[in-house]
């Protein structure tokens, strides 16, 4: 029983880092219905970017702030980069995309692993992240609670910015139709790159919080893809509440299990839990229907 | 021969408290072309979509003694009930033999899918015959037009020998003297089958039809010959406007 | 959908010729045992080019159904290389415990023989009915199997005692009575999987040409609209999935005879993506592009990851972009594309309000 | 306004137009069997295909090889053919859509919704949900709201109910009369020929017969037609 | 055609293994390294590799093994056990070498193991492991448990450390370390307060930290392998555990890790026998000649050292035996007069079971990311792979696994 507060806690933290990895996919799979499967080489690129900015600011009470904007930019920067050469091509075949993003996944991580040293690369965490917070009688470490902050300010920023914007509106259009987009003035085009800078800057955000947590190297976005896609499967296709709520509930489950029984189990436990999930709901927590045949 | 009637009794369609179609009985027999006519959104796709099993729906629909509400959408079709789409779909991939193929298997037994097709089935023959496709037979679906695709749909539903037919505005695209011929088809279709069509084309509703039902908001207006319905000075006000729209003589 | 069914009946008796005949004869004993190893991987894909490249479900977890040939043969080899002692491995995490409940039966030929099929079609069976009736479609059924994939890989690294762990199983020294070591049984044993290999193919030659090709075919281009011919669609991606799983379970059985050990690795989510590249590559809707595909980077693997293993990265992630990017059909497809007789084919749709719509909806 | 000059295009290995040229002029209606090449024709003039050969100059300018989006732009708008509109989004959202960043784009919404009622009824359904006929009306109200300079029409009254298509049909009257040119395709032909000052029929790809419009040219149009 | 079956059993050592292929004409001779240059292991491998290839340079610039130069084949194990199996046989029945170096997670060396056990050839081990195994076709120069599990035990046990936890990841080695570590603390008087393990490829440690700072435990034993331990060090930090209160001893954080861990792992413990702090004769000249390496990564660690020595000691190998032969090499091994001045000190190989001496050592981390030893051996540690010498260790388990070995 005392294991309760501590692991609910520490789960929200887990589901706080899962949502950061998801939020991003949720944009480019959930509106744009790209499989990104190198998103987690995305993430990565946002921790080495982190180290990167370390380099030059030495002081790290400062550099994590700085880096979390540089990350942004450089993650989605390489997120243009795939939409341009490559996605592009491929709205029509979503699946497609599944396999072509696996290939630069495979690219990324090879040339992160010559370019880096191969053991990874030091990011140190801020000093004012050091410590903990004392809740219920449970030392809360600090770096959770910032990432469940990162975490809000990420969520807030991307649905204030689909919602009172008319991006949002011409995302949503888009993905529904591209041709009837494009003849009702909306330059495709235009909105494809930005949506996928977007989504590819929060893995990069993701990354520097990922960073903080485990270690950063050519591997460490490979643990994230799966379980973030997941979340988004299982919040409901582009459904942002749902992509919240799923992450928090497959981090507290992940928390619970590893309690219980060990981290490989509770891994195991928590993929079934969602399968079975998708299995009751499979149009994930929140659903939208139309009536097209398709 | 007179086949089974279909009899659809007090048809109920809710939508998350939009109430779509709200108690609509109407019967229709072989023998007859059978119009469902109204305003956009009457909501008379929602009931080929209740009666297909498409969209949960209360009341009943009947096909002879067979209840169909309630069942899954294959095995309504297993009895007989069979529709085209208001946007047509067919199996773009597939040449027009193969979609007849794969509607015409429906009574097949399973095994028998395992074999490869040798030769065309003297019943797709005919239906290709009907809807003048005999010249597409090896064509993707996929590039047929749009009015092509249309004839296809009724190919599949001869193939696979409905009762019922349930056409959503089959005409739509169609030249006048296809809409005459495709309205002749139906004329000859419904002779052993119950046909029931809607459409918005008042000057082919008026060509074809021999009973006629409007909806308006989800309630039977009226309903009888075409003439009758015609009269109807509700049906005039909701739905046919007064003469001086430019019609097409 | 070949025109002409007996030119690719052929094409099979060819390959034939070429694995059971020619190969055994002109490749040493090293090269006749990794072509072996690339058999079974193409087992598996001629598998996924049913249940992807012809019923439009991407199967990124066919590592499961792997695995459970796999584990199942590999149990039986253990415990024919254990006599009746309990297996080494398990001595070493608690000598005292008795043999896990679920190996005693894998001491019987019979059964494993058994399992190796039935256990495949029980498990795709019963998922694959659970998904597919509740319309579990496109890239959310693609997801859930490679997560099944990945769950069970964890699984078993996971249960060190009784099932090897991320060690695997390994150090078979029988295969039902044989000397594994014998040149002779080994050849053997690569002949069974080859002979196999063409097996499936003709399998598939005959689903394909049948009327439940092309059923499957509409299907995956339009599941919804098969149901108002009167087919259940779940029923027909059943077959196919069901089917695709059988021959993964039978390329892992005989993976591991040949390759000697398997692992968790060996099935998780890298390995059931491979098996998809090699699909991808030779051509997802043909007959032989998924075979020829899956061998293709079994030897790209073999001889480019030796001789260049960064460059071997690279070259398999170019691989995926280039041929996803402007062949998805395949190398399969160069050959219509060159001569120029290719069916006419809707490129570029003009989209009804349904076609894009759902991205459920959405195939390859 | 629009001029489409010796046109070929087609899908893929397929050709569909052959050497297709369309007169110009205020309301221009294109007429055809099934299949014959209108959609093709007026997918190709919004930018949706592009020709293998011949030119499409819209007010002087060659635009044949500008994205869709940029045609809108110079003041183009497409109602294609089959009730399209984007489900995910209410009906006000669809409107809301093209109506962005104009001047005015509230009141441009608000005469499109006076015009159909059953928009301003649904205008927080999501348009996925809406009847055909909705869909249709929508799609109307939506490239209205562009006030463009040339609507590209492709059959606009299909699946809508009598009473609208008579607003529909009189709304294309009344936006010729305003000065928009109109590129249509209708099959009813008398409603068609009746608005439009020159007309092109198309026959597998071919035009077979131009020439003006008006009443009289309906039985010729019609012996053209009747193969 | 059929071969042998089960019951006409020729199937003895080697019997069928077809006639070596080492071509020892030339004036040149081919050696295998096998190391994960890609996947998850690469993390780790790249640099055994490395100094395998420095090694191979040195020897070849002082005159190469027995008058020939080494000429290597370098493969790639992809961090994929079928991979190293596969590879083993194409390196040994394909480049006729006459000997593979490489390997490092325990579970890559078990798929070897048949493999040059079949074709009688030899395979040099260079990482720390959990022991219980010996085969005449490998060479183990990295320690096993009673050099480096069991010192850091008897190092824990002299501090008055009564309660341990066990973190490790979720393999053979620390499965198999663990359970020797029970049995051992069970003799020493220490409690095993709680025992967690993560996949090797998961990093968040966090819900297991929480349950050691619960347990709260006098001493952490870290069986923890690759990036995994970033993982562990950071959220061991964050949860607010210090050295002062609750210190890790670890087996596989070395030089090469412990930068990517920043200061979080500083003031903890590792048990190895080799650092690059270690004041011995040759090793500054090691660390030097690594330094001035294009390929080096500028800090030298155990693995790295074991590799190095295992191409020197197949070197002194080779030279004993007067030959390339396997037979003839293992033969000159059995004499046990063969040695190496190893950076580590003067290790020597037991030619029974084919490992070698070494020193233990307790080093302590330093916010240079070096080691200050804390601890040391008062003299080389002779291999015990099996642990005969250790009376706590149950005989029928023994017992069992030689027979099983066979
Ligand atoms: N799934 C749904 N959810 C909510 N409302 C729906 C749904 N399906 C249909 N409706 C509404 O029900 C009403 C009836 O729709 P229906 O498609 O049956 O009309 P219709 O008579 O076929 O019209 P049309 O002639 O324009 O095709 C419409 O107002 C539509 O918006
Ligand atoms: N995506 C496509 N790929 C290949 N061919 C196509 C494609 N779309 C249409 N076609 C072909 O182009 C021809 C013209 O089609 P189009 O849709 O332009 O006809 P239409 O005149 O608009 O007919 P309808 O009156 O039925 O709408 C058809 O015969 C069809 O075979
Ligand atoms: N031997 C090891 N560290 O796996
Ligand atoms: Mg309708
Ligand atoms: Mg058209």
């Amino acid at each position: 029983m005392d294991a309760l507060i501590p692991q609910l806690l520490n789960g929200s933290a887990q589901g706080a880092l899962l949502l950061l990895a998801a939020l991003g996919l949720s944009l480019t799979f959930g509106q744009m219905g790209v499989i990104n499967m190198a998103h987690g080489e995305f993430l990565m690129i946002g921790a080495f970017s982190a180290y990167l900015v370390q380099q030059v600011i030495a002081a790290s009470d400062l550099s994590i702030p700085v880096a979390l904007p540089v990350a942004f930019v450089v993650a989605g920067l390489f997120g243009l980069l795939l939409e341009v050469t490559i996605i592009r091509w491929m709205y029509r075949r979503p699946l497609d995309t599944l396999l072509v993003t696996v290939g630069v996944g495979l690219i990324l991580q090879q040339a992160a692993l010559q370019i880096f040293p191969s053991q990874g690369v030091p990011v140190e965490k801020p000093s004012w992240l050091d410590g903990q917070l004392t809740i219920l009688g449970y030392a809360w470490p600090m770096r959770q609670l910032f990432t469940i902050l990162l975490a809000a300010v990420c969520v807030a920023a991307l649905s204030a910015w689909l919602k009172y914007t008319s991006f949002g509106r011409r995302i949503r259009a888009t993905v529904h139709n591209r041709d009837l987009a494009e003849t009702t003035g909306i330059s495709t085009r235009t909105i494809d790159r930005l949506t996928f800078f977007v989504g590819s800057g929060l893995a990069g955000v993701a990354g520097v919080a990922a960073s903080l947590i485990g270690g950063t190297n050519s591997q460490m976005g490979a643990q994230y893809i799966i379980p973030a896609f997941l979340v988004v499967a299982a919040g409901g296709i582009g459904q942002l509440k749902g992509t919240i709520l799923a992450a928090w509930a497959v981090g507290v489950a992940l928390a619970f299990f590893a309690y219980w029984t060990t981290g490989s189990l509770a891994q195991v436990l928590a993929f079934i839990l969602v399968i079975v999930f998708l299995q009751l709901r499979p149009q994930g927590l929140f659903t939208v229907r139309t009536r097209s045949l398709a | 021969m007179t086949g089974a009637s279909l009899v659809v009794t007090d048809l109920r369609v809710e939508f998350s408290g939009f109430v779509a179609v709200g108690g609509v009985s109407f019967d229709a027999h072989p023998g007859e072309v059978r119009f469902l006519i109204g305003p956009n959104g009457a909501g008379k796709t929602t009931c080929i979509d209740a009666v297909t099993g498409l969209t949960k729906a209360t009341g009943s629909a009947r096909l002879g003694q067979t209840e169909l509400l309630g069942k899954q959408v294959h095995k309504i079709v297993r009895r007989g009930i069979g529709r085209t789409f208001q946007t047509a779909s067919v199996f773009d991939e597939l040449t027009v033999l193969q979609n007849l193929d794969i509607a015409a298997g429906l009574h097949r037994r399973s095994v028998s899918l395992l074999r490869a097709r040798r030769g065309i089935d003297p019943s797709i023959e005919r239906a290709l015959e009907e809807t003048g496709l005999t010249g597409e037979l090896t064509t993707p679906a996929g590039i047929l037009s749009y009015g092509q695709k249309q004839w296809l749909e009724i190919a599949m539903l001869l193939v696979q020998d409905a009762k019922v037919l349930l056409l959503d505005e089959p005409v739509a695209g169609m030249s006048q003297d296809e809409r005459t011929a495709t309205g002749e088809l139906l004329q000859r279709i419904a002779a052993k089958r119950i046909v029931l069509v809607v459409e918005h084309d008042m000057d082919f509703m008026r060509r074809f039809a021999t009973r006629v039902t409007v909806l308006h908001q989800g309630k039977v207006l009226s309903q009888g010959t075409v003439a009758e319905v015609q009269a109807d000075p509700q049906v005039q006000e909701v739905y046919l406007g007064t003469a001086d729209a430019i019609t097409e003589a | 959908m070949t025109k002409k069914p007996w030119i690719s009946l052929g094409g099979i008796g060819v390959f034939a010729v070429l694995l059971l005949a020619v190969a055994p004869l002109v490749l040493t004993d090293h090269w006749l045992n990794n072509l072996g190893k690339y058999c079974c991987w193409a087992i598996a894909a001629v598998g996924i080019g049913l249940a992807w490249g012809r019923g439009g479900m991407l199967v990124m977890g066919q590592g499961v159904f792997f695995a459970l040939g796999a584990y199942s043969m590999a149990m039986h080899l253990t415990l024919e290389t254990a006599g009746d002692r309990i297996p080494a491995f398990m001595v070493l995490y608690d000598p005292l415990a008795p043999l896990p409940a679920f190996w005693e039966p894998f001491r019987g030929a019979g059964f494993t023989l058994a399992a190796i099929v039935l256990l495949p079609v029980v498990v795709a069976g019963a998922l694959g009915y659970a998904l597919f009736k509740r319309r579990v479609k496109g890239a959310y059924f693609a997801i859930l199997s490679q997560a099944l994939a990945v769950a069970l890989a964890v699984l078993i690294s996971s249960t060190i005692r009784e099932t090897g762990g991320d060690t695997g199983l390994s150090d078979f020294k029988y295969f039902f009575g044989f000397v594994l070591n014998d040149p002779a049984n080994r050849q053997m044993v690569y002949l069974i999987a080859a002979g196999l290999l063409i097996v499936c193919l003709l399998a598939v030659w005959q689903f394909y040409r049948s009327r439940f090709g092309e059923l499957l075919i509409a299907t995956r281009d339009a599941e919804e609209r098969v149901r108002f011919l009167g087919y259940d669609p779940a029923n027909v991606k059943l077959v196919a999935f069901v089917v695709s799983a059988l021959m993964a379970s039978i390329g892992g059985a005989l993976f591991v005879p040949i390759v000697g050990i398997i692992t968790p690795a060996e099935i998780g989510a890298a390995a059931s993506i491979l098996m998809i590249a090699g699909v991808a590559l030779g051509g997802r809707a043909s007959l032989f592009g998924p075979a020829l595909g899956a061998i293709a980077v079994g030897w790209g693997q073999s001889s480019l990851g030796s001789t260049w293993p960064d460059g071997w990265t690279y070259v398999l992630g170019l691989l995926f972009i280039v041929v996803i990017l402007f062949l998805p059909n395949g190398l399969s497809s160069l050959p219509a594309r060159f001569t120029g007789r290719a069916r006419r084919t809707p490129v570029e749709q003009p989209t009804p309000a349904i076609a894009a719509a759902e991205l459920e909806g959405v195939r390859s | 306004m629009l001029e489409l000059t010796d046109i070929e295009a087609g899908y893929g290995r397929t050709r569909v137009l052959h050497g297709v040229t369309v007169p110009t002029g205020k309301v221009v209606a294109v007429l055809g069997h099934n299949g014959a090449g209108k959609t093709t024709l007026l997918r190709l003039a919004i930018g949706l295909i592009k020709p293998s050969k011949g030119r499409v100059v819209f007010d002087g300018e060659d635009i044949t090889s500008l994205a869709p989006n940029q045609r809108v732009k110079r003041g183009m708008a497409y109602v294609p053919q089959g009730q399209q509109a984007f489900g995910q989004l209410t009906t006000l959202e669809n409107l809301q859509l093209v109506a962005d960043g104009r001047r005015r784009g509230k009141a441009l919404i608000e005469a499109q919704m006076a015009r159909f009622p059953a928009l301003e009824k649904f205008a927080t359904r999501k348009a996925g949900l809406l009847s055909g006929g909705q869909r249709q009306q929508l799609a109307i109200a939506r490239a209205l709201i562009t006030e463009p300079k040339l609507l590209i029409l492709d059959e606009p009254t299909e699946g809508i109910q009598p009473t609208i298509v008579a607003e529909i049909e009189h709304t294309i009257v009344q936006l010729a009369g305003e000065g928009i040119n109109v590129l249509l395709v209708e099959q009813h032909i008398g409603f068609a020929l009746q608005a439009a000052e020159r007309y092109v029929v198309l026959a597998s790809g071919f035009v077979t017969q131009t020439g003006e419009g008006g009443m009289a040219a309906t039985s010729t149009v019609r012996a053209a037609m009747a193969i | 055609g059929c071969g042998a079956r089960a019951g006409d059993d020729t199937a003895g050592a080697g019997s069928s293994a077809a006639a070596s292929c080492v071509d020892t004409s030339g004036d040149t001779i081919k050696l295998g390294f096998l190391n994960s240059l890609t996947g998850g292991m690469a993390i780790s491998e790249k640099t055994v590799s490395n100094v395998l290839h420095m090694a191979a340079d040195e020897i070849n610039a002082g005159g190469g093994l027995l008058g020939k130069k080494i000429e290597y084949v370098q493969e790639d194990g992809a961090t994929d056990w079928p991979t190293f199996a596969e590879k083993t046989e194409k390196l040994l029945t394909q480049d006729c070498v006459a000997a593979i170096f490489g390997g490092w997670t325990s579970s890559s060396r078990k798929a070897v193991k048949p493999v040059v056990e079949k074709l009688n050839g030899l395979f040099f081990y260079p990482v720390q492991y959990e022991g219980l195994e010996s085969s005449p076709n490998i060479y183990y120069t990295g320690a096993t448990t009673n050099q480096q599990i069991i010192p850091a035990m008897d190092f824990l046990a002299s501090k008055g450390v009564k309660t341990l936890f066990l973190a490790g990841s979720d393999y053979v080695f620390p499965r198999t370390a663990n359970a020797i570590i029970k049995l051992y603390a069970a003799k020493l008087g220490i409690k095993i307060v709680g025992e967690e393990y993560v996949p090797l490829d998961k990093d968040d440690w966090t819900s297991q930290v929480a349950k050691i700072a619960a347990a709260k435990p006098d001493f952490i034993f870290n069986t923890i392998n690759g990036s995994s331990n970033v993982g562990f060090i950071k959220a061991y930090y964050d949860a607010g555990l210090t050295p002062a209160k609750t210190p890790i001893i670890s087996v596989s954080i070395a030089e090469e890790e412990a930068p990517a861990m920043g200061h979080e792992v500083t003031g903890n413990y590792a048990s190895w026998n080799y650092f690059q702090s270690l004041k011995t004769a040759t090793n500054p000249k090691f660390i030097q000649s690594w330094k001035a390496y294009p390929k080096s990564s500028g800090v030298t660690s155990d693995p790295m050292e074991a590799a190095y020595i295992s191409l020197y000691l197949y070197k002194a190998l080779v030279e004993a035996a007067g030959s390339f032969d396997v037979n003839a090499v293992n033969a000159a091994a059995k004499k046990n007069t063969i040695t190496f001045d190893a950076p580590e000190g003067k290790v020597t190989l037991d030619g029974e079971n084919h490992h070698i001496s070494k020193p233990g050592h307790i080093g302590r981390i330093n916010a240079d990311n070096q080691f200050d030893i804390v601890w040391a051996s008062d003299k080389f540690i002779e291999p015990d792979p099996y642990l005969e010498g250790y009376d706590w260790f149950p005989a029928d388990i023994r017992k069992q696994l030689t027979d099983a070995a066979g």
